[in-house]
């Protein structure tokens, strides 16, 4: 059961990895490419989270209790990283729409396609 | 304290940047700076020296040092004495064209660079000198702005090409000798194995025959020659190709020494007499005067090459003779051409006719140095190719010396053309009010006239220091006369009996005729002609111009059919094409970048065995 | 001053015109009697000459046209001067041991670009196109002359004449000793004789006489005259080279005479060539013969 | 005796970039006056730091008192010191060149600033920290106000180059960051130093991934072929000055980054082999793809991007001199490529479609920008006497004594092809005549003194090469010397591991 | 002893040797006499034998050989090669059209006498004459030419402003380059 929560945890962070990449290689709608973005992050910060966690670790927290069971106390730092990772993940995105919209002014379309002024 | 040589480059450096200043303020204070710069420097060079100077420094981490070796004296003494009498003639001959602060700015530059070269007894300042030299030429040959994309890039090209064959020629004697000193690498260079000191040796050959236009390399000489303003070219052809024919000496007289490289002097030997042959036979097919000389540039270093190549004693006497030579001869007649083009507007040997009346002087010159440069006795070019010959029959090179020998007969042909066309002929109403061309111009001209007919008797005046330079280069006791020619077998030309009897003969029989009937003898003018009794209108030019040698044309079409120019331009076009391909991986699609990434990581994955050798 | 050289240069270039002027009336003479023809008489050169210099008139278009001819006359009396004309010093050694063979090669050239100058100045284009002509074809026959000469001077390693004299004594002929290139010079000789079919350059019915078209009166007699020394000395030159020169005057004119008659003979029923097939013929067979003349001298010395 | 600590590379731009507004709204000028002097401060501060510096006296800057490994620290070494000091040198000038930034409205000047200041924070701070995961932090500082300053421009197609940017600079970080997460489960470190003395107890297929997967993220940032799409659209878009930021900080960066990785932290064999192919591809398809570019923004980018190789090149030789070379080639490229886009923006400021084509007779209209242009053409290229000879000449004399003599032959005709285009460039700026007479605006003073500046440094350094050496070959020890390095951050560690 | 006159006679009976044997001809062949030329020089009757041969260009020649019938258009030319030759010249006149104007006494655009426009040396009578009577015309030339009289040069140079008025009377639009004789 535990394994099986592991690995899915693990499967779904690949999973929405692999998601968001196939939406910003295929999805020919920039929003979209932009949700594909947000979804491959998703993905890696749930792995990195994933990884920190102990089944039925404790929060990191030192106190007596957690000190006779240090070994399962979860590993502190994925934690910080992964906000510190999402805040960027969230300014990226906010960038991303921002010229998705400068975009659709500029070419009247969100077809991917249709912007390729600069080339060669 | 200052020292002498570094005192000349500064002289020289500041020529350059003076007579910028002077010509932004007025063209008159301009020209006297440029004269009285490269006046002052090339008198510095022969009288400020306390021999032997030397000048040794670090840069960057490299042993530097400067001096000039009794083999180098004779190239930096040929660009001291050209330079300043071809600027002395630009003074004149570039009189009201623009930008001319960058000209003269460019053309110390390239002196500087020369001399340089010369007094460069290491590799890292060798180099610099030469880049120096190279971009300030390219500035000079497109500086007129024509054809500038053709001519200039492939100037640059090829130039590129060499100077990066010298570099990494010379990384590598760094590699392999731990030193850039040019004496530290003749003594250990014996010591480095075979396949490397072939690879040095061909890397720094390429290098330098590029500047010295030999044939698979020459493309750029043509166009970079006739399109730079003719001031230049006399020493663009004159005394800056002969930087490269200083390195091959040094390349195969002192580096490539050990006997085992035969092959490639025979190869150099080789393609220089194709070089000559075939630019023999360009320059007989041109049309304009610039274009026509800049051919036989290219066949006269070709001899030159071959002298060097040879490597004996005679021939190398030979080469530098002849490299002296070629630099007042050819520094002479594009001079010549020079003053035609400023004083008609054209070099077209199709439209400049008649000249001679109007220009005796430059006539006179043209002539001497067409004479010099047919190597007809008894001027100095004879003296040149008679030591060649020797020297390639006393080293058994038999077929070589029919080569060029054939060139040097089909010389005759550009060479009667280019006098034909230019000065004799019927002349032109359109330049019936041509002038002589002004005195800055003339004097330089005439004093390599004299130069040429003294050499043509006295040529011992060059071995003396020819043979003083190739004690440099290993040939220790060089036999020279003053005026006697000496082969490998004893054989021998009088030169003094040569221009007695021929001055003598010449004075008697021009009293002769020009006594006999004096008085009913009378000019008449090259429009009466006996043309069947027709009568020429005034406009009628009869002269025989166009497909001059059309019947020669004919004769070596087989040959002519494939260009050099045009097997490069094919594979230029092909690269381009390729070139163009390749732009089009960066197609403008953001997803497609994404993809590449992609695929690049799943490459690496792929690969990672073979990379990291898992 | 050294006046028995002088006096040796004058009797030598008189003797050589004398024979060539000869040489030339019987040529005319051949040609006439081969044709059906009785043919002017043998002397009929010097009365053409004497002619021309009896002329009271004469017209140039400028320096070079009249220096032309000076050039010529020049050239063709330099090179006589420094071939040996007889064997072992019997006659006036002139400057015999002043030049060598390379030498001579280029003197021969100096008078041919005098002439060519002083034709391009008259502006006439018939002397023009003779000249662009002439170049051309010469360019053809130096070929194989060069091949041979070169074949000559490589195997016995002499460039000098006397050497070659010399060596002829001991040797004998270097016509047998080396017959490829004595084939190739003969044939390069005959264009260099610009006898027909190789008259190309003088054509006189399609150029007008070519380069001296407009060379009249004195100019024309010396141009004559050095084309008669001129001859001579090419002559006594190939006689020295390839049949062991002449150790009597006798045996001089006879050699020269029998190799005079060569292109002459050859002349008289040939037609004419084009320039650029006459230099395709010199580029051709005289030129293979040329090179196996090499080859052979080549296999001679090593 | 002015405080001189690391930390103010980060704290000071980072705080004047939030305050920016503020002081904006207290009175305008200031908007461009204060970060002028930030700068001004920092390119002190460097200039203090860099007389003291030895390869073995780095200054190393707990933040926040946390001790290494547990805490952020940041590394002030001769190399880093160097790369950083060149960065805060660069951003000043870059900032005296824009300062009366195109009269443009309050937003405009008040995003672009901030902006810089950002990047250059971000920079500096990939340079200087000592912390993986602090890098990376870093390095999506700088992208992000990277992606915006591309965008700055209205008119242009300037959002579009900054999608695509940002698309890559996505993949770039998420991979970085999947590196970061991988490394951290096997090293259980984010201390770039003790990730170091780790590193040989991963298991070698693990190693080579996270390596691979750091590869392709840097490598992004690094201009590395095929991660280099966005380059000339970002560098051909942006601001004038911000091209030079790119050239001059952003990819320095990145190959700082890529170079750290591979020497600090990865002791792969296979690496070295990987950087010099990517590198040698790299090189050749950027300058081959220059040579047929007709606009000269895009030539300048790919001619940049071609540098880069170059400099990949030199690092992957893994030797003192290949190192020193590549150093000097940062130096150079920095240099040189900021001002050659600073000259660019003002050439390409006057033409209509920015073509190269259009630019004929500029020499005579706009002298002192176009000689200034042909300097950096001519440095570039490595034209001795300019200070791009001497860094292409130590790049092959590294070469040739790894006999690579193929790479050197590979280099040298890749120059040929660079003389080829710059010099079609410089023969129309020069020898053409002006095609029509349009009305030119004239460099403003401070941008000419700007571009007059990095003149002087490119000749005085190719003449004298030594006054910068000294520098570069300390910064070569201190990259080469990793047990020195963490030594210094971690007293004692590598002998308590080992 | 010879006297400094006899001494010049000597000199000139020489010169005239050399130049009685000595004849270059240009034959100016417009007319149909021109096709008697070949067989006079060819072997049947060879006049290479009395030294006559032909020349290419007027510098070179010493006869000019008018066979025939010259138009008003054509003898411009005639005058300007002749004008052209060295001295001392000859002209014969070939045929009766050169004498009179033969068949073409009384054309529209042929001249009737040519002696009235250069001096001529020889007549040859006949329409058209035959090889032999140009031989025997040479021959009298020759003649002329060692007894000094044939010294048509000379009278045109001294005559020269009667010579050219009568050419200028035909030819009407006189554009000949200035020669100075």
């Amino acid at each position: 059961m535990q394994d099986f929560l592991t690995y899915g945890i693990y499967g779904t962070a690949i999973f929405l990895m692999l998601l968001g990449v196939y939406a910003v290689l295929v999805k020919r709608n920039l929003i979209k490419i932009v949700i594909g973005l947000s979804i491959l992050d998703s993905g890696l910060h749930l792995l990195f989270v994933a990884i920190g966690f102990i089944s039925g670790g404790t929060a990191p927290i030192f106190s007596p209790m957690a000190i006779e069971s240090a070994n399962k106390m979860v590993d502190p730092v994925p934690q910080a990283l992964v906000l510190t990772a999402i805040v960027i993940g969230f300014g990226v995105t906010a960038v991303a729409l921002a010229l998705v919209i400068r975009l659709y002014r500029h070419h009247n379309t969100i077809n991917i396609d249709e912007i390729k002024n600069l080339k060669w | 304290m200052m020292n002498s040589l570094f005192l000349l480059l500064f002289i020289l450096f500041g020529s350059a940047i003076l007579s910028y200043i002077g010509h932004r303020i007025s063209e008159t204070l301009g020209n006297i700076i440029v004269v009285v710069g490269a006046f002052s420097a090339s008198i510095w060079f022969f009288v400020g020296f306390e021999t032997p100077a030397e000048f040794s420094y670090k840069i960057a981490d490299f042993d530097a040092l400067w001096s000039f070796s009794s083999y180098s004296w004779i190239f930096a003494a040929l660009v001291s004495i050209l330079s300043p009498l071809a600027l002395l003639y630009s003074t004149s001959y570039m009189k009201g064209k623009e930008r001319l602060g960058t000209f003269y700015f460019n053309f110390f530059l390239s002196i500087l660079g020369m001399i340089g070269i010369t007094m460069s007894q290491d590799f890292i300042s060798l180099f610099i000198f030469w880049e120096i030299m190279t971009w300030s030429s390219y500035l000079i040959v497109i500086y007129l702005g024509k054809d500038v994309e053709k001519v200039g890039i492939k100037y640059m090209i090829f130039s590129a090409i060499g100077a990066y064959a010298l570099l990494m020629g010379i990384v590598l004697i760094n590699r392999e000798v731990g030193s850039l000193l040019i004496e530290d690498a003749f003594a250990y260079f014996p010591q480095i194995q075979f396949s490397t000191q072939l690879l040095i040796g061909i890397l720094l050959l390429i290098g330098f025959s590029i500047k010295s236009a030999m044939m698979p390399l020459h493309v750029w000489a043509p166009g970079a020659y006739s399109n730079s303003p003719m001031s230049y070219t006399a020493v663009f052809s004159g005394a800056l190709s002969k930087m490269g024919i200083y390195g091959l000496g040094l390349v195969f007289i002192r580096l490539l020494s050990s006997g085992e490289f035969t092959l490639i002097n025979e190869i150099f030997a080789w393609a220089g007499a194709i070089t000559t042959l075939m630019a023999t036979f360009y320059a007989i097919i041109q049309d304009d005067a610039k274009k026509l000389l800049a051919y036989s540039s290219i066949g006269q270093l070709g001899y030159i090459i071959v002298g060097v190549a040879i490597g004996t004693e005679l021939s190398i006497m030979a080469a530098i003779y002849l490299a002296i030579l070629h630099a007042a001869f050819k520094g002479n007649l594009f001079m010549a051409i020079g003053a035609v083009e400023k004083q008609t507007g054209s070099t077209d040997m199709t439209l400049v006719t008649g000249l001679i009346r109007k220009m005796p002087l430059t006539f006179f010159s043209t002539l001497v140095s067409i004479i010099a440069l047919a190597a007809v006795p008894p001027l100095g070019g004879f003296v040149g190719k008679w030591m060649l010959y020797q020297s390639l029959l006393a080293s058994e090179h038999f077929f070589l010396i029919i080569v060029i020998f054939t060139a040097s007969t089909a010389a005759f042909l550009y060479s009667f053309k280019i006098l034909y066309s230019l000065f004799l002929g019927q002349e032109e109403p359109e330049f019936k009010n041509i002038k002589e061309a002004p005195l800055p111009m003339l004097i330089p001209m005439i004093l390599l006239s004299l130069f040429l007919i003294v050499t043509g008797t006295f040529p011992g005046i060059l071995f003396e220091p020819i043979a003083n330079g190739m004690k440099y280069l290993g040939f220790n006791d060089v036999n020279w006369n003053m005026s006697l020619l000496v082969n490998a077998w004893g054989d021998e030309v009088n030169l003094q009996h040569v221009s007695m009897y021929i001055g003598t003969i010449f004075i008697v029989a021009f009293i002769f005729i020009s006594l006999k009937n004096r008085k009913r003898t009378r000019y008449v003018t090259t429009k009466d002609i006996s043309t069947s009794g027709e009568i020429p209108l005034p406009h009628e030019n009869l002269s025989f111009k166009l497909n001059f040698y059309k019947p020669f044309e004919r004769a070596i079409s087989p040959v002519m059919k494939k260009t050099m120019d045009s097997i490069y331009d094919e594979i230029g076009n092909g690269l381009n094409a390729l070139f163009q391909f390749i732009r089009y991986i960066y197609s403008g699609n953001g997803q497609g970048y994404a993809l590449y990434v992609i695929i690049f990581f799943v490459l690496l994955l792929l690969l990672k065995n073979q990379i990291f050798g898992l | 001053m050294n006046w028995s050289l002088i006096l040796g240069i004058t009797i030598t270039i008189i003797t050589a015109f004398t024979v060539g002027m000869f040489y030339g009336g019987i040529s005319r003479k051949v040609t006439a009697r081969i044709q059906n023809r009785v043919g002017p008489p043998i002397w009929q050169n010097f009365l053409d000459v004497l002619k021309l210099y009896s002329k009271e008139s004469a017209i140039h278009h400028g320096w070079m046209q009249h220096l032309g001819p000076l050039w010529a006359i020049t050239a063709s009396t330099a090179t006589l001067m420094f071939v040996p004309i007889l064997n072992n010093g019997q006659f006036y050694q002139n400057l015999n041991f002043s030049g060598d063979l390379i030498f001579l090669m280029y003197m021969m050239v100096f008078g041919q670009l005098g002439m060519a100058l002083g034709a391009g100045q008259t502006g006439n284009p018939n002397s023009a196109i003779g000249v662009s002509r002439g170049l051309s074809q010469m360019v053809g026959y130096k070929v194989p002359w060069l091949l041979a000469l070169v074949a000559i001077m490589v195997q016995y390693k002499a460039t000098s004449i006397t050497g070659l004299i010399e060596l002829q004594n001991q040797i004998g002929w270097l016509m047998f000793a080396s017959p490829f290139a004595f084939i190739a010079g003969l044939l390069a000789f005959i264009g260099m004789m610009h006898y027909s079919p190789f008259d190309i350059v003088f054509a006189p019915s399609e150029l007008a006489s070519g380069p001296p078209s407009e060379f009249g009166g004195k100019y024309l007699g010396l141009m004559m005259t050095s084309g008669s020394i001129f001859t001579f000395a090419k002559l006594v030159l190939f006689v020295d080279v390839f049949l062991g020169g002449a150790s009597n005057i006798l045996e001089l004119l006879l050699k020269t005479f029998v190799i005079y008659m060569i292109p002459v003979i050859y002349g008289i029923v040939s037609p004419r060539y084009r320039t650029e097939q006459s230099i395709r013929y010199f580029w051709g067979w005289p030129t293979f013969f040329g090179v196996i003349g090499m080859l052979y001298a080549w296999y001679m010395i090593s | 005796m002015v405080i001189a600590d690391p930390i103010y590379y980060i704290v000071l731009p980072l705080l004047t970039a939030f305050l920016l507004p503020l002081f904006g709204k207290l009175y305008k000028p200031l908007i461009g006056i204060i970060p002028g002097f930030v700068f001004l401060f920092l390119a002190y501060m460097s200039v203090i730091l860099m007389i003291d510096i030895r390869p073995d006296n780095p200054i190393i800057t707990k933040i926040a008192g946390w001790t290494p490994p547990f805490g952020i620290n940041l590394v002030f070494s001769s190399f880093s010191g160097f790369i950083a000091s060149l960065i805060s040198i660069m951003g000043f000038l870059i900032w005296a060149y824009s300062y009366k930034f195109k009269k443009v409205g309050f937003d405009d000047s008040l995003k672009y600033f901030i902006l810089l200041l950002l990047v250059v924070t971000g920079s500096i701070g990939i340079v200087l920290t000592g912390d993986i995961f602090n890098l990376f932090v870093f390095l999506e500082i700088t992208g992000i106000s990277a992606y915006a300053l591309t965008a700055l421009y209205r008119g242009r197609d300037g959002a579009e180059a900054a999608f695509k940017f940002l698309l890559i600079g996505a993949f770039a970080s998420s991979m970085i960051l999947l590196a970061i997460i991988l490394l951290y489960t096997q090293v259980g470190t984010l201390n770039m130093a003790e990730i170091s003395v780790r590193m040989h107890e991963v298991d070698l297929k693990i190693k080579v991934l996270i390596f691979i997967l750091f590869f392709v993220g840097f490598g992004i940032e690094a201009e590395m072929f095929p991660l280099n799409g966005w380059v000339p659209d970002a560098y051909s878009q942006a601001p004038g000055p911000i091209a030079a930021v790119f050239a001059g900080m952003v990819a320095k960066a990145g190959i700082y980054a890529l170079v750290r990785i591979i020497y600090l932290m990865f002791d792969l064999e296979g690496a070295f082999h990987l950087l010099l192919i990517m590198g040698v591809i790299t090189m050749i398809i950027a300058e081959v793809v220059a040579l047929r570019q007709e606009a000269l923004r895009r030539m300048l980018a790919y001619s940049s991007i071609g540098q880069m190789g170059l400099i990949m090149i030199a690092f992957s030789f893994n030797t003192e001199q290949g190192v020193f070379a590549a150093i000097f080639l940062m130096f150079n490229h920095a240099i040189i490529k900021s001002l050659l886009f600073l000259t660019t923006s003002f050439l390409v400021y006057n033409t209509k479609t920015k073509l190269i084509s259009d630019l004929d007779g500029f020499g005579k209209k706009m002298p002192l920008v176009s000689l200034l242009f042909g300097l950096g053409a001519f440095a570039i290229v490595g034209l001795p006497p300019f200070s791009g000879f001497w860094s292409k000449l130590y790049v092959l004399i590294a070469a040739a004594n790894q006999h690579m003599e193929v790479i050197i032959a590979l280099i040298l005709s890749v120059s040929v092809v660079e003389i080829i285009y710059y010099f079609k460039v410089i023969s129309r700026l020069y020898f053409r005549k002006a095609s029509e007479e349009i009305p030119i605006q004239k460099p403003s003073l401070n941008s000419s003194i700007v571009m007059i500046v990095l003149g002087l440094i490119i000749i005085s350094v190719g003449v004298y090469p030594d006054l910068i050496t000294g520098l570069i070959e300390n910064a070569t020890t201190s990259l080469l010397n990793k047990d020195l390095y963490i030594e210094k951050i971690l007293p004692g560690l590598a002998e308590i591991i080992n | 002893m010879i006297e400094k006159k006899d001494s010049l006679a000597i000199g000139e009976y020489i010169k005239n040797f050399a130049r009685k044997h000595s004849l270059f001809v240009l034959a100016y062949g417009t007319g149909c006499g021109a096709i008697e030329i070949p067989p006079t020089m060819t072997s049947r009757y060879d006049a290479e034998r009395f030294g006559i041969r032909g020349a290419a260009t007027p510098r070179q020649a010493d006869v000019l050989l008018i066979t025939g019938y010259l138009a008003t258009k054509t003898l411009k030319r005639v005058i300007r090669v002749y004008e052209q030759m060295q001295d001392p010249k000859y002209v014969i006149g070939f045929g009766s059209c050169t004498i009179n104007g033969g068949m073409y006494w009384d054309s529209y655009n042929t001249i009737n006498s040519l002696d009235k426009y250069i001096p001529v040396d020889v007549f040859i009578n006949g329409c058209m004459p035959r090889p032999e009577a140009v031989i025997s015309g040479f021959v009298k030339l020759q003649e002329y030419i060692q007894e000094g009289k044939a010294d048509g040069w000379r009278k045109y140079q001294n005559n020269i402003e009667e010579y050219r008025e009568n050419q200028k009377r035909i030819i009407k639009n006189w554009r000949m380059p200035d020669y100075n004789l």
